[in-house]
């Protein structure tokens, strides 16, 4: 981990037509505060990784109705209604991708895999366009690693250090995407002395920075 | 509509004791309700929960699948995506309770897109269906008089080839190599009301009563 | 969880050729009571899959001495002379593997995955008899899953529901074990009343029995 | 055997602020006596702890990857071994310490396997090879009078093209695309007795004293 920073120095690490992970399953552990600032900058054409596409006003829904997002590679947007409305409109591109085989795109990546097996998929339209690879006999998709610019993580204990635990159902796709990026950046919920090395669920060598939390 | 309380009641009788099972949302949802207390069920939810509970009033940290605020049993666990999915890919999943808008013959079920008209996308349901050792449907015989268990799904498919067990207000109809068999039929309803209300062929042998289900 | 037991019902799941995982990285956190329950019975050609051939007195290093091990799958066996001995007589087979292909490949059976794309032992004799896959221009290996009839599993404190969390560095190849299994049998240091769900590491689902305790 | 310290103070000046480096068995494990307490380093090892510290006299729980009773910074934190290679294979490594048999002018390694002699097997060595962002090599710069730098290596390899630097008792040598570069020797000896204890080509042109030596 490198420092604690706030967020004006956050925005410094903006840039038109970056990827970014959010973590958060339907807005449940999503980093609000890092949204919130993306927001007070004009930052634009970004491509989201992010399980879900929010809500209009909560996770990575607020980026997309606000125009920000060029193309959103999601498993679900059912919950948020301007992103079928954007898309029928050719104004955002969206990639539905399954749930399991986008985790374990983000995690490939972070783990330096080349991609994953999956029989996830098969005989369906996710079929399109990829390499099936047969291992004794039965058919799998080869899925590739998943990388991004940035990840943003909520949900979060921090400790002084920067390790991570995770707050009960925010955990989700929080630890993976922290591996898979090339800026990892957390909005933790509560900053703690330090986290016991067996609850530790993220390891501070994962971590770039931290956002301060204000009292 | 009583309907849906039928269709859940007489799915929970399927569940066994030490069962992991994941509810979709809809109607999967209300078969926890029915779960007998003498069984040990696990609910286990996508987004990272085993032992799910009840939804709850107070809006919390803790969400289900359909992010509605709701608790864990004691003995529950909160795990990470890439853990959930590993879970229901791998087959530690016993029973997948999940709606479809089509059901066919060969087992395969539709239910993430209507081109051109809604794309929720397939969230977590592709990964279940394909990891769980047994799929279960719970939907409505028909849509708007419309039979939803086709010769083949005309929508593009969840799973091909998938599901175990189809059951609707009307019947629960069992998946088999040689096609579809009707099983029970609920006592409202004669063994002509359901091919009626059915575009698939049904194999009809040895029906019984619909389990569950006062008279 | 099915049900805590004592040695005598453990020895009844053992046959002559199965196999076996042993959790442990140089036996720290390796079930030594479940091994010693294996000396204790006539079992025999068993193929065994752990980190290392661990050492003449602890961890699978003690099967090995007592020869029940006829395939041995492991990253290390430096630490165990007689496993050297054995394999250059002809009465051991052993199988080498990077250690972190070992794990992943483990994993890939318990997540439901056909196999993962690693760089790791290209262009080395680790390539032998492997499908080499090119994503984006980049080769990799193939290294398709492994699966075995029984997970030992140690380094762990157990609750009442079959949860595990580990001793230190003790959890190491454990957690993964227990979900490439189909009987996964835990040796714990502890048994106490619950784990905070948050710092489960094992969910209950993934064990089938655990050795009691005796004071 | 002065050696061995003089090597490992060496290389510990090429640690900075802020990286986790993994130590291998041997020499490499006494780089970490020799770091700079100004510096920030963070020890990994691949057993599955973030920030070991010093080995420990007292019978552990808690070991190295040597298997060593160790002790653990404050921050540190446990993770298991599919965590632990997903650090390494994914690049989140900064630095690898290890020892080799042989080393090549292409910076390919053997250090696993002698056949029919010694197999100590390559545990964790090729992942960490191979994800690791810079690979040291930390050895004696022969074996009994024999050059252990040669034009290609002889043994089953490790690594092909891993190796960043070789230091040795004599000198410090950098692997470029182009081949070894000689770009430091101890004031004990001279170019001309390092190139003779070389089988490889070395391209000299600015040689400097070997940093960190006192004279």
């Amino acid at each position: 981990m490198k420092a604690f920073i706030k967020k004006a120095e956050f925005k410094q690490f903006l840039k038109d037509g970056i990827t970014i992970m959010i973590g958060g399953f339907l807005s449940n552990g999503a980093p609000e505060r890092l949204i919130d600032a993306i927001l007070e900058t004009d930052v634009k054409d970004l491509t989201i990784i992010c399980n879900d596409g929010g809500f209009e006003t909560s996770g990575s829904g607020k980026l997309i109705v606000a125009g920000r997002v060029k193309h959103l590679i999601a498993s679900h947007i059912g919950t948020n209604p301007t992103v079928g409305t954007l898309m029928q409109e050719g104004k955002m591109k969206v990639t539905l991708v399954p749930q399991g085989t986008l985790v374990e795109q983000i995690r490939a990546d972070g783990a330096g895999l080349g991609g994953v097996l999956t029989p996830t998929g098969l005989s369906t339209m996710v079929e399109t366009g990829k390499q099936i690879i047969e291992v004794k006999g039965i058919r799998y998709l080869l899925e590739e690693p998943l990388h991004a610019d940035m990840a943003l993580i909520g949900g979060a204990v921090a400790d002084q250090y920067g390790n991570l635990r995770y707050i009960k159902s925010m955990r989700n796709f929080n630890p993976i995407m922290a591996t898979a990026a090339d800026i990892v950046i957390v909005d933790p919920r509560e900053i703690v002395d330090t986290i016991d090395p067996e609850q530790v669920i993220t390891s501070y060598p994962l971590i770039d920075y931290i956002l301060e939390v204000e009292n | 509509m009583e309907d849906k309380f039928t269709i859940a009641k007489r799915i929970a009788l399927e569940l066994k004791n030490g069962d992991l099972v994941n509810l979709g949302i809809g109607i999967p949802t209300i078969v926890a309700d029915y779960i007998d207390p003498e069984k040990r069920i696990t609910l286990q939810c996508e987004n990272g929960i085993i032992g799910v509970g009840p939804v709850s009033e107070t809006i919390s940290d803790l969400v289900n699948a359909g992010g509605i605020s709701s608790t864990i049993h004691p003995g529950g666990s909160f795990i990470d995506s890439a853990v959930s999915f590993g879970l229901i890919r791998g087959g530690h999943v016993d029973v997948t309770v999940l709606g479809a808008l089509e059901v066919d013959e060969e087992g395969s079920l539709a239910s993430w897109i209507v081109p051109g008209k809604r794309v929720p996308g397939m969230g977590g349901a592709m990964d279940l269906v394909t990891g769980s050792k047994k799929v279960i449907i719970a939907m409505s015989h028909t849509n708007k008089g419309q039979p939803k268990i086709l010769h083949k799904c005309r929508l593009p498919l969840t799973g091909y080839r998938k599901v175990g067990l189809i059951v609707t207000e009307m019947a629960v109809i069992e998946v088999k190599s040689d096609g579809l068999h009707l099983v029970e039929v609920h006592p409202a309803y004669s063994i002509e009301d359901v091919v009626k209300a059915t575009e698939a062929t049904l194999i009809i042998d040895h029906v019984n009563v619909m389990k569950g289900v006062e008279s």
